[in-house]
């Protein structure tokens, strides 16, 4: 056991992949010489050389389409998006060519790569900084979307989904990459389409993922002190999600919170209550309870940005409610 | 009618091509002509749909320059103007046209459509539907090719890969983008531009401030060449020339192909905009009327000959037909396959 | 009265508004000479000139950028993506800076432009011709979003869009421009932010837009003869949605049925869902049924391209269903 | 350290300024680097957050550019990297400052924060935070210039806009798609390329495949012209010619600057890859000791006037600070204010 920092443990998901196969490269700007931006591919260069980890020229949409082409024909490409939020300008390779084109080309061509990096609201980053991509590319379809959440799901997540024979949209969140764990010493895989049940319960099932896991933990401590026993989920699939971890948790509390960083309209919790609508609607005691953050652009201010986001204190307070009511 | 460009002087003579050579280069115009004369017939009797882009006049480049590439080795990435390519990529045309059907024997097995041919057996990376979006593919397989020779020191790793597009597509961002990480990484990749004067009804000197393209390869430190777009030699002897300086690892080409498509963009467009003077002095540079002109001049072939050719293909292209009607559609029990690779 | 095809009464509103302001221009690729690729903009060039009626070249991300630098001083634009797939290249102008940039600026600059062109499934386009943007764009905050469905309707909405002074991405349909419809003579507008009832029933809400509407309303006509009375409701809307036609009807029929061209995942009924969710649960005697598109790229066969997509049969078993449902 | 490019020799002689626009010219250049010092400190001391991009070094282009506008009329677009743009424009150092402390006497009310400065009133079109995305909007206040003039007919509009933006950023596509559209229409566009041959930690070589980024213009049919950098006058006779061009309806005119920021590019890197050589040999070439030696040297200043400068802008700044201290927050109630344009 080591205790390793989350980019750490994804930086080693990395070096262990590419020591494995070498059709495995990582590419993005300031990657190499620099190390990435969050220090996620830190020594990868001096040790790969710099055809396996590439340093791109700033042109988000054509690097990607590069990756894509590179996948069609035989290689791994991993791109790190300095910050996901970039990648809205390479929005149409991802949804067009990394997401439909196997299917278009009638499965000519698998596209084995993964497209990860930092999201999510961090310090005053301000909006453009400060995006929440998974919820705009939730839509398209042939992608899987990933969001790890600790140490050890970073690393045995990001390994997996770099032998996934699909395009991966892996998300980190730009303020979890101090977390540190205790990691297993020898190699291991989460799988990417798999809930993780982070605190067993039976009063009300809490679905979360990314930096809103570490909010509805917090939350947690309180509840229990005050006697409430809630189940949490975290996601890590955001897209297929897994509904055979949801539906079990549903059948056994009846009610659920979603608790998520995007935005609420368009989010991943309006399909999250959309599915549990489809599947368990006849299981619910309670609506679901929807905690997203607000419909607006990340505002600097800290106390707006703060307001913006879902705080431990609204979630505690949202399952006090909802257990209290009467069904 | 715009001032027409000066066409760049090409000494065929000084391709000396074989009486094989000759031949097979006629026969593969022959086919993208016969081939996308006999799509329009089918689009015009309702068995083909959606939006059609026939390359009628500008058979001279893809034969010039894909049929000088190693077949079913390098790659071709095309546009939404694709079938041409696909043929002389070698996909058979029984499967391009089950495509154009939607059958599931076509190449992208009824799911792509005209805009969207791939065939991996025939390293054509796709048609591509968006503007532009197939340059920065193509960039990537031709990433591929150094990478496997240097980072994983396979030698026989020299494939080129040729991404073709149109003068509206140099417009736009990607195109530059490419231009750059190509000249930068020296990467085995040749851009044609396939510079038939119009993007749809825009007029490629509303749309480029400067109209000559192959200009532009200058900057980004790429040679870029001007060529005959109707002159399948001179097209030929470019790409040649392209093809061995990427292989040899010198880097990437621009080959601006002045050109003409003899039809309007798609079979939707009514096409009239375009002045009838223009359309005529275009027209009479014929591709095929020019390389016929020549292969019979040259004593490389006799019009015997080359009429065989013709009723071969006419032959190929009836074929394909009976092929694709006769195909069987997809199955809607697999309206889900191919969406993940498992499948 | 006149009776005017949907692509002129969308033609007719832009012209119109452009006699009227002459801030409003057009701008696209083939706009101008050739008329807009669905003929919308025909003539208006000879009319209005070169300024007015602008042809691009094919840069969409970046005249979208300058689309909101010129409405950010003064001027309204109106973009045709001449498919709205291809804005997928103007993904980052549309959100950071269409969407955005007022709330980033502090309110310093508005944004009054309108972004329109056809969406939706045609008739064997292929996958990439086949979008449906909204579902990708109904989480960026800033934007309204509208889909016409009839020639009246189109034009009045899209000149109240046009006036309007915040950004529109307004919707249409590739296989809607030829409808008929007679159209009043004087000036009308339709506003963007109210959902259209466009059958009164009491049995069931149906919630549709753009070229579902017909296909439910096709269904209707034989659910009538059935004796069935369901509500039709076109929602224009889809950012937000008017969620005062939705809920009254809701409170009267107590069932809904969402059919919608998006693909399921993600998609604008994800959000109608999870809003009925959290504002109408205790009204709902069954869970809202969602009929959406398949999660595919849009299959270019005829058959498997229908299948993709609800036909109006399937309507109709669901309503049928609904109704057989005990409550 | 790679070999540094030759500088293009100025003439200073050859734009003779007087006293009174000498100490203006210092006096902005000196607001930059004492507002940016300040910062600097004021983010160390935890008053400000999330990412800082410093503008020191780089003062002679914001200067040379911006202070040969019309204030208030002509259009700045800026970066990241925007105070220092903002404080050219005219925006009041209180208003620039209290925005970095996000309160809602900022210039953009507390919700843009460093990366995003806005000011209608000053013309400033925004910082914007993502690369090259500034380029197009900078685009279309110089089209609306046009617009209004000759499809308005309002013959006063002649403002002209200019974009800046850094080396890396030119090997985005919009700066290519905007390069076009602007030569194509020839609208009154400055493109400013502030070369300062890094972005973040990507050495201008290892980006571009052509390092001298003004040659792309040409290929545009747009001058463009190779400036010192770190010499004010020289970027101010370049932009005064730029300006007079585009205002004459002449069309636009891309300068690349030759410059190089003396922090690391923000205030959270490292900045562990540029070698200290490389540094000194530009800290030695300080734009503002330059032109303070210049100044004295023709007798347009001399030293003690120049103290009062000084003086009086760090009592500016000190007054900034404190204003931005005391200033409120924005009220939580207005969270969703601004969301449209009815707020
Ligand atoms: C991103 C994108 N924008 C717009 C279109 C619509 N479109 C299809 S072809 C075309 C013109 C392309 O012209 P050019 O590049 O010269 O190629 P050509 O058709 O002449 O071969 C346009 C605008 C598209 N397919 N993709
Ligand atoms: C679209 C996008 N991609 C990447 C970034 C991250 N990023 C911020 S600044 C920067 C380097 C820019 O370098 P340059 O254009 O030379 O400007 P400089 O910072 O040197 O002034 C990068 C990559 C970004 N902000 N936006
Ligand atoms: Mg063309
Ligand atoms: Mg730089």
């Amino acid at each position: 056991m080591a205790e390793t920092l989350l980019f750490n443990a994804l930086r080693e998901a990395i070096d262990e992949e590419m020591a494995r196969d070498d059709t495995v490269f990582v590419l993005g700007e300031d990657v190499g010489h620099y190390g990435g931006s969050y220090k996620v591919t830190k020594d990868l260069y001096d040790k790969y050389g710099e055809f396996r980890v590439l340093d791109t020229p700033i042109a988000e949409n054509s690097f990607t389409g590069m990756a894509v082409g590179a996948a069609m024909t035989g290689l791994r490409p991993i791109i790190e998006g300095m910050n996901m939020g970039f990648l809205l300008l390479a929005f149409n390779q991802i949804a067009n060519n990394a997401g439909m084109l196997r299917y278009t080309s009638g499965g000519n061509y698998k596209i084995p790569m993964v497209i990860r990096g930092p999201g999510g609201v961090g310090r005053q980053l301000g909006a453009e900084h400060s995006q929440r991509l998974e919820a705009y590319f939730q839509a398209v379809p042939g992608l899987r979307i990933v969001a790890c959440s600790t140490p050890y799901n970073a690393k045995g997540l990001l390994k997996a989904a770099i032998r996934d024979d699909n395009p991966v949209l892996f998300f980190e969140h730009v303020l979890l990459y101090n977390l540190k764990q205790d990691l297993p010493e020898g190699e291991y895989l989460v799988p990417i389409d798999r809930a993780e049940v982070v605190r067993p319960g039976k009063d009300v099932t809490i679905l979360t993922y990314s930096r809103m896991r570490h909010h509805v933990l917090q939350a947690v401590k309180t509840l229990e002190k005050k006697g409430f026993d809630p189940e949490v989920i975290d996601l890590i699939s955001l897209k297929p999600l897994d509904f055979e971890t949801i539906g079990a948790s549903i059948r056994k509390t009846h009610r659920v919170i979603v608790v998520e960083e995007c935005m609420k309209t368009g989010g991943i919790g309006a399909e999250i209550i959309a599915s549990i609508n489809d599947r368990f609607f006849d299981e619910l005691d309670a609506p679901v309870l929807r905690l997203s953050s607000q419909d607006i652009p990340t505002p600097y201010n800290g106390k707006l940005e703060s307001l913006t986001i879902v705080q431990p204190k609204k979630i505690e307070e949202a399952v006090e409610k909802m257990m209290a009511l009467q069904i | 009618m715009v001032q027409e460009r000066t066409l760049p002087v090409f000494q065929a003579t000084s391709a000396k091509i074989s009486k094989a050579e000759g031949l097979m280069l006629y026969e593969d115009m022959i086919l993208g002509r016969f081939f996308e004369d006999k799509c329009a017939e089918m689009y015009y009797r309702g068995k083909m749909f959606g939006f059609v882009h026939l390359y009628n006049g500008q058979e001279a480049v893809s034969t010039g320059v894909i049929r000088a590439l190693r077949q079913g080795e390098d790659f071709v990435c095309s546009t939404y103007r694709d079938h041409v390519h696909a043929l002389s990529a070698g996909v058979p045309a029984r499967e391009v046209l089950a495509e154009l059907f939607g059958k599931e024997t076509g190449c992208s097995k009824g799911r792509g459509g005209s805009m969207h041919m791939f065939s991996a057996e025939h390293k054509l990376l796709g048609g591509f539907a968006f503007i532009g979006e197939g340059i920065p593919v193509a960039l990537g397989a031709a990433y591929q090719s150094k990478y496997r020779r240097h980072a994983m020191r396979d030698k026989s790793a020299d494939q080129v890969s040729v991404s073709f597009f149109g003068d509206g597509t140099t417009n736009n961002g990607q195109f530059f983008e490419c231009l750059n990480m190509a000249a930068l990484w020296k990467l085995p990749m040749i851009f044609v531009v396939e510079n038939n004067k119009w993007a749809i009804g825009m007029a490629h000197e509303r749309a480029s401030s400067q109209t000559e393209i192959y200009r532009k390869a200058a900057v980004f430190g790429m040679p870029g060449v001007e060529v005959d777009g109707m002159d399948v030699l001179a097209v030929r002897a470019a790409a040649q020339t392209a093809i061995a300086r990427a292989r040899a690892g010198e880097g990437p080409t621009l080959i601006e192909c002045l050109t003409y498509r003899f039809r309007g963009h798609s079979l939707a467009d009514p096409d009239e905009l375009r002045s009838k003077a223009e359309k005529e002095a275009w027209q009479a540079r014929d591709p095929i009327k020019k390389f016929e002109a020549y292969l019979l001049e040259q004593n490389l072939a006799n019009q015997e000959e080359l009429k065989d050719i013709e009723r071969r293909i006419q032959a190929v292209v009836d074929d394909a037909v009976k092929f694709a009607e006769e195909s069987p559609e997809p199955n809607p029990d697999e309206l889900y396959r191919y969406i993940f690779a498992e499948d």
